[in-house]
C-alpha cells in the first residue's frame, strides 16, 4: 500500500476517534466530516472515483449538514457539564474490544484473500449507468421508493403537532 | 407574466449605466480637490480672532471671557494678561495672554460670535484642517487664530462692514465722551478757578455751580 | 499562428516540464497548473472588485473608485490600482477573534472555505486541452466538492458565538441546500443529451457548427430554460443579490463572517468570489459552449480568451443584477426554489428527453417550446398568486 | 499483509470506533454518527472487495456501495427526525433519560 493510503487511513481513523470522543457535539460532527472525507479519499485510491465523489456529495454535503442542523434544533451545541458516557460504558468498550479482536483475527488469518494485486478495474460512469439501468434496475427503483418514503416519513415525524389538544390552555 | 418587471428594472439600470458615460449632467458628483463648489454666502466653520493692523497689538479681544463662558462644548480657553495696553479707542484694556480653541471640540455654533461685545471673534470659512497630529494639531493658538480685518472683509464683506460701523460708532461715542469730559473738565476747572477767585475776592456768595453740559447725542 | 496562440499555455507547460526527469513530470505539471490557477484567478478577483464598484457606481450615476493609479505619479489608470491598497489594508488589519469564540473552528473556517472552492477549478476546461484533471465524473466532482462549502459556512457562523453569524450561517445553508437542487437538475439535462459527466466531452459536443452557428445548448429550448435556471441557482449559490440574505448587511451585519477581520475576512471574500467564478465557469461549460466560439468565422480567437470573455460577461450581468434587484424575503426565496424552479427543472428534464427522441426538424422546436412556455406561464401564475402583489395597503399609517 | 487485508483492517478499526461510540455515548445524535461511521466502514469493505476481486467489471460491490449510501441518507433523515420529535416531547436527547415507550 502506498504511503498516501496510510496517511489517508490515519486521518480517517483520527477523525472517527475524535468524532466519538469529543465532548462538544458540533466538534464531533465536524470531525465526522473529516472522517467521511478520508473515506472518500480512500475510495479514490481504490479506483472507485464515482463512489468517492458520491461519498463527498452525500456524506459531507448532506448528512453532515443534516446532523449539524439536528444538533442546533435540539439545542445541544453547548459543551455538556455532566458525563457524556452512558452508565454501562465499560461493557460497551469490552464488547467493542471483542468485536475488533474477532474481526482482526478473521482478517489476518483468512486464507481466502487474493495474494496478487489485480489490475485497476475500469468503473466509468457509462458502465455504472448501464449496470444501474439493466442488471440493477429493480434495486434502483426500490431505492427510489425507499428514499421518497423516508423523506415523507421524516417530514411527518418532524412536523409540529397540532395544538388541538391544548388549545384551551393558552386562554 | 413572471419576470416582466425584472426586465423593465434591468432596462432602467442599463440606461443609467450607459447614460452616465454619454451625458455629463447625469453625474452630479463633484470631484473635490480639483473641482470645488462655490461656498455659500454665510458659510461658517470655526472661529477666528480679528485684528486691525498689527496681529499682536491690534487684536480686538480684551479677554472678557464671555465667549469662554458661553461656549456650549467649552472649547475656548483664555488666560487674561497681567498688564494693560491701549485698545483701538486708546483706552487701556486687558488682552488675552493665551487664547486657545480646540477645533476638534468646536461645533461651529457661532454663539461666541453672537455674544462678543467687541466684534473680535468671527467665523472663518477654512475647512481643510486635517492633520496627522490629533492632539496639538487641532488645538489652535492665538497666533493661528489671529486674522486681519482685511481677510474678514474678503470672507464676509457685508458682515465686516457692519462690524466696522459698530466699532466706528463706539469709537466716535467714546471720543465724544472724552471730548465732553475734557470740556467739562476745562469748564469745571474754570469754574473752580472762578469760584476760588470769587471766594478769594469777596463775599461768600452761594452761587450754585452750573450744570455740566450734556454730551452731544451719539452719532447714529 | 492562431493555433500556436491557442495552445500557448499548454506548450509552455510542456517546455517547462521537459527539463525534469520523466518520473517527476506529472507532479511538476500539476504543480505548475495549480500555481497558474492560484495566480490568475485571484488577479481576476481583484480586478472584478474594481469592475463591480465602478459598475455599481455607474448604475447609480456615480463615478466609483477613480483615484488610485501608480503611486507617486499623476497616472490614475481610471482607479484600477485600487485593489492594491485594498489588499494591503486587508492584510495589515488587526485580526480580532471574539473572546467567546471557538478558537480552532474559527481559525479553520476560512481555510475550509477556500479549499473546496479551489478544488472545483481542477475540472473546469479553461481552453482547448486546458483541463487540470480530466475526470470521467468531472461534473459530479464539481457539485460534490462545491457542496462542501456549506460545512465551512456553518463552522464560521457557529464558532463566532454571535447571533448574527449563526443566523447568517443558517440562512446560507438553507439557501444553498435549496438551490443546489435546481442547479443539479438543470445540469442533468445536459448530461442526458451528451451522455457523459466529463466536462471536456460536454464542451466537445457543443463544438460543432451549422450554418456558422455553434451548437451551444443555450440555443435550444430546454437549454435556454436550463441555463436560466442554472443562472438563478448560481446567483443563490454564490450569495449574490437578490439572494444575499446570508450576508444582508441591513439585517444581520455581514452574516456568517461578521466576526472575521483582516486576513481571514479577505480569505472569505476571496473564497466567495472564486466560488462565483467557478460556478460561472461551470455554467459556461454546460450551456454556453465552454471555450468554443459562437460563430465559426471567429474560431481563430484563442479558446482561453473565449472562456474568459464569457466569464467576464456573465460577471457583468451579475453586477448588473446586483445594481437592479432588491433583496428577496426568506419565504419568497424558498417559494421561488421549491414552487417554481424545482417543477420547472423537472419539466425541463422531460422536455430534454422529448427533444432527444424526436426527429431533428422544426416540429420538435415547436413541441418543446410550447411545453416549456406553458409550464413557465402556469408556474409563474402559481408563484405570483400567493404573493398578493399590488399596491401595499397600510393598516395603521397613511 | 496484502493490500486487501490493510483495507479490511482499516475498515474493521473504523467499524469498532463507530461501534464503541454508538454504545457508550449518551447523546442520541452521537449514536447516529456512530452508526454512520459503521456504515462507512462497511462501504469501505465493499469497495475493497470489489477492487481486489477477480471480476471487478461486474461492479457488484460498487453498485452495492451506491445503494448503501442512498440508504444511509434515508436512515439519517428518519433518524434525525425521530431525535427531533423525541426532543420536542421530552426536552432532552439524552438516551439515558429516554427509557419509556410511551410518549
Amino acid at each position: 500500500m502506498s504511503p498516501f493510503f496510510i496517511i489517508t487511513a490515519v486521518v480517517t481513523l483520527l477523525g472517527a476517534v475524535f468524532a466519538m470522543s469529543l465532548r462538544n457535539l458540533v466538534h464531533c460532527a465536524l470531525a465526522m466530516a473529516v472522517a467521511f472525507s478520508g473515506v472518500a479519499a480512500m475510495f479514490l485510491q481504490l479506483d472507485a472515483q464515482f463512489a468517492g465523489f458520491a461519498e463527498i456529495l452525500v456524506y459531507v454535503g448532506a448528512i453532515a449538514i443534516l446532523i449539524v442542523f439536528a444538533i442546533l434544533l435540539t439545542r445541544s451545541g453547548e459543551t455538556p457539564e455532566k458525563s457524556v458516557l452512558t452508565s454501562g460504558w465499560w461493557a460497551g468498550i469490552a464488547v467493542t474490544a471483542m468485536v475488533f479482536t474477532i474481526l482482526g483475527w478473521a482478517i489476518l488469518s483468512s486464507s481466502a484473500v487474493p495474494k496478487d494485486l489485480p489490475a485497476a478495474p475500469v468503473a466509468t460512469v457509462k458502465n455504472i449507468g448501464d449496470a444501474l439501468m439493466t442488471k440493477y434496475v429493480l434495486p434502483l427503483e426500490i431505492i427510489g421508493l425507499v428514499l421518497t418514503a423516508a423523506m415523507i416519513g421524516a417530514v411527518i415525524i418532524a412536523l409540529k403537532e397540532d395544538k388541538k389538544d391544548n388549545s384551551g390552555g393558552e386562554q | 407574466m413572471l419576470g416582466e418587471q425584472i426586465i423593465k428594472g434591468m432596462a432602467v439600470t442599463a440606461k443609467n449605466f450607459f447614460g452616465s458615460y454619454v451625458s455629463k449632467d447625469r453625474l452630479t458628483t463633484v470631484q473635490y480637490p480639483e473641482e470645488r463648489l462655490p461656498q455659500k454666502y454665510h458659510t461658517r466653520q470655526f472661529p477666528m480672532l480679528v485684528f486691525d493692523g498689527d496681529p499682536e497689538k491690534g487684536l480686538r479681544c480684551v479677554a472678557c471671557t464671555i465667549c469662554e463662558k458661553e461656549c456650549p462644548p467649552k472649547c475656548i480657553y483664555i488666560v487674561k494678561s497681567k498688564d494693560k495696553k491701549p485698545d483701538y479707542k486708546g483706552q487701556p484694556q486687558l488682552y488675552p495672554a493665551v487664547f486657545d480653541i480646540d477645533i476638534s471640540v468646536c461645533m461651529s455654533c457661532q454663539i461666541c460670535v453672537e455674544v462678543c461685545p467687541f466684534e473680535s471673534i468671527k467665523m472663518n470659512t477654512e475647512f481643510e484642517l486635517s492633520t496627522d497630529d490629533r492632539f496639538e494639531g487641532l488645538l489652535f493658538h492665538k497666533e493661528q487664530l489671529a486674522k486681519s480685518n482685511e481677510f474678514y472683509h474678503q470672507l464676509h464683506p457685508d458682515d465686516a462692514k457692519d462690524s466696522d460701523a459698530v466699532l466706528a460708532a463706539e469709537k466716535a461715542k467714546a471720543e465724544a465722551k472724552a471730548k465732553a469730559a475734557a470740556e467739562a473738565k476745562i469748564k469745571a476747572e474754570a469754574e473752580a478757578k472762578a469760584k476760588a477767585a470769587a471766594v478769594a475776592a469777596a463775599a461768600p456768595v452761594g452761587a450754585p455751580p452750573a450744570n455740566p453740559p450734556t454730551p452731544p447725542p451719539a452719532a447714529k | 499562428m492562431a493555433d500556436k496562440l491557442d495552445q500557448i499555455f499548454v506548450n509552455v507547460l510542456h517546455w517547462l516540464v521537459s527539463f525534469l526527469p520523466e518520473a517527476l513530470r506529472p507532479l511538476a505539471s500539476a504543480l505548475v497548473c495549480i500555481a497558474f490557477i492560484l495566480m490568475v484567478f485571484p488577479l481576476i478577483f481583484s480586478l472584478t472588485t474594481i469592475f463591480e464598484r465602478k459598475g455599481l457606481g455607474r448604475i447609480q450615476n456615480r463615478y466609483g473608485p477613480n483615484r488610485v493609479g501608480i503611486p507617486f505619479t499623476k497616472i490614475r489608470l481610471a482607479g484600477f490600482g485600487q485593489f492594491l491598497p485594498d489588499g494591503i489594508k486587508m492584510l495589515t488589519k488587526e485580526d480580532v477573534v471574539p473572546r467567546a469564540a471557538d478558537k480552532v473552528v474559527h481559525f479553520l473556517a476560512p481555510i475550509v472555505m477556500l479549499i473546496p472552492v479551489l478544488l472545483t477549478y481542477s475540472v473546469l476546461p479553461f481552453g482547448k486541452n486546458m483541463t487540470l484533471a480530466d475526470y470521467d465524473a468531472g461534473l459530479l466532482f464539481f457539485l460534490a466538492v462545491g457542496g462542501a462549502v456549506e460545512v465551512s459556512v456553518f463552522m464560521a457562523g457557529w464558532s463566532s458565538r454571535n447571533k448574527y453569524s449563526l443566523l447568517g450561517a443558517m440562512r446560507a445553508i438553507a439557501q444553498m441546500v435549496s438551490y443546489e437542487i435546481p442547479l443539479i437538475l438543470s445540469a442533468v439535462t445536459v448530461v442526458m443529451i451528451v451522455g457523459s459527466l466529463n466536462l471536456s466531452q460536454i464542451v466537445a459536443h457543443q463544438n460543432q457548427y451549422t450554418c456558422g452557428i455553434a451548437h451551444w445548448f443555450v440555443f435550444t429550448p430546454w437549454g435556454l430554460v436550463g441555463f436560466l435556471l442554472f443562472f438563478i441557482a448560481s446567483l443563490a449559490e454564490s450569495n449574490r443579490t437578490p439572494f444575499d440574505l446570508p450576508e444582508a448587511e441591513s439585517e444581520i451585519i455581514a452574516g456568517y463572517f461578521t466576526e472575521y477581520s483582516g486576513f481571514k475576512f479577505a480569505l472569505f471574500f476571496l473564497g466567495e468570489y472564486l466560488g462565483m467564478f467557478a460556478i460561472i465557469g461551470l455554467g459556461i461549460t454546460l450551456f454556453l459552449g465552454g471555450w468554443t466560439s459562437p460563430v465559426s468565422f471567429l474560431t481563430w480567437i484563442p479558446s482561453w480568451i473565449w472562456f474568459l470573455t464569457k466569464m467576464m460577461a456573465i460577471v457583468f450581468v451579475f453586477i448588473w443584477i446586483r445594481g437592479t434587484l432588491p433583496r428577496l424575503r426568506m419565504d419568497q426565496l424558498m417559494n421561488l426554489a421549491w414552487k417554481f424552479m424545482l417543477p420547472l427543472a423537472l419539466i425541463n428534464i422531460l422536455v430534454a428527453g422529448i427533444w432527444h427522441y424526436m426527429a431533428a426538424d422544426w416540429q420538435r422546436w415547436l413541441v418543446c417550446s410550447a411545453i416549456i412556455f406553458g409550464a413557465y406561464v402556469i408556474l409563474g401564475r402559481g408563484l405570483m398568486a400567493n404573493q398578493k402583489l399590488g399596491l401595499r395597503v397600510y393598516k395603521f399609517a397613511e | 499483509m496484502t493490500p486487501l487485508q490493510t483495507c479490511l483492517l482499516v475498515s474493521a478499526l473504523l467499524f469498532s470506533i463507530g461501534f464503541a461510540g454508538a454504545v457508550t455515548r449518551r447523546h442520541a445524535i452521537l449514536v447516529l454518527i456512530g452508526i454512520e461511521l459503521m456504515l462507512n466502514a462497511a462501504n469501505l469493505n465493499l469497495i475493497a472487495f470489489w477492487r481486489f476481486s477477480a471480476h471487478p467489471e461486474a461492479l457488484t460491490g460498487f453498485i452495492f456501495v451506491l445503494f448503501s449510501m442512498a440508504m444511509a441518507g434515508a436512515e439519517a433523515a428518519v433518524g434525525l427526525a425521530l431525535i427531533i420529535a423525541i426532543y420536542r416531547h421530552k426536552k432532552t436527547s439524552n438516551l439515558d433519560e429516554v427509557k419509556e415507550l410511551k410518549g
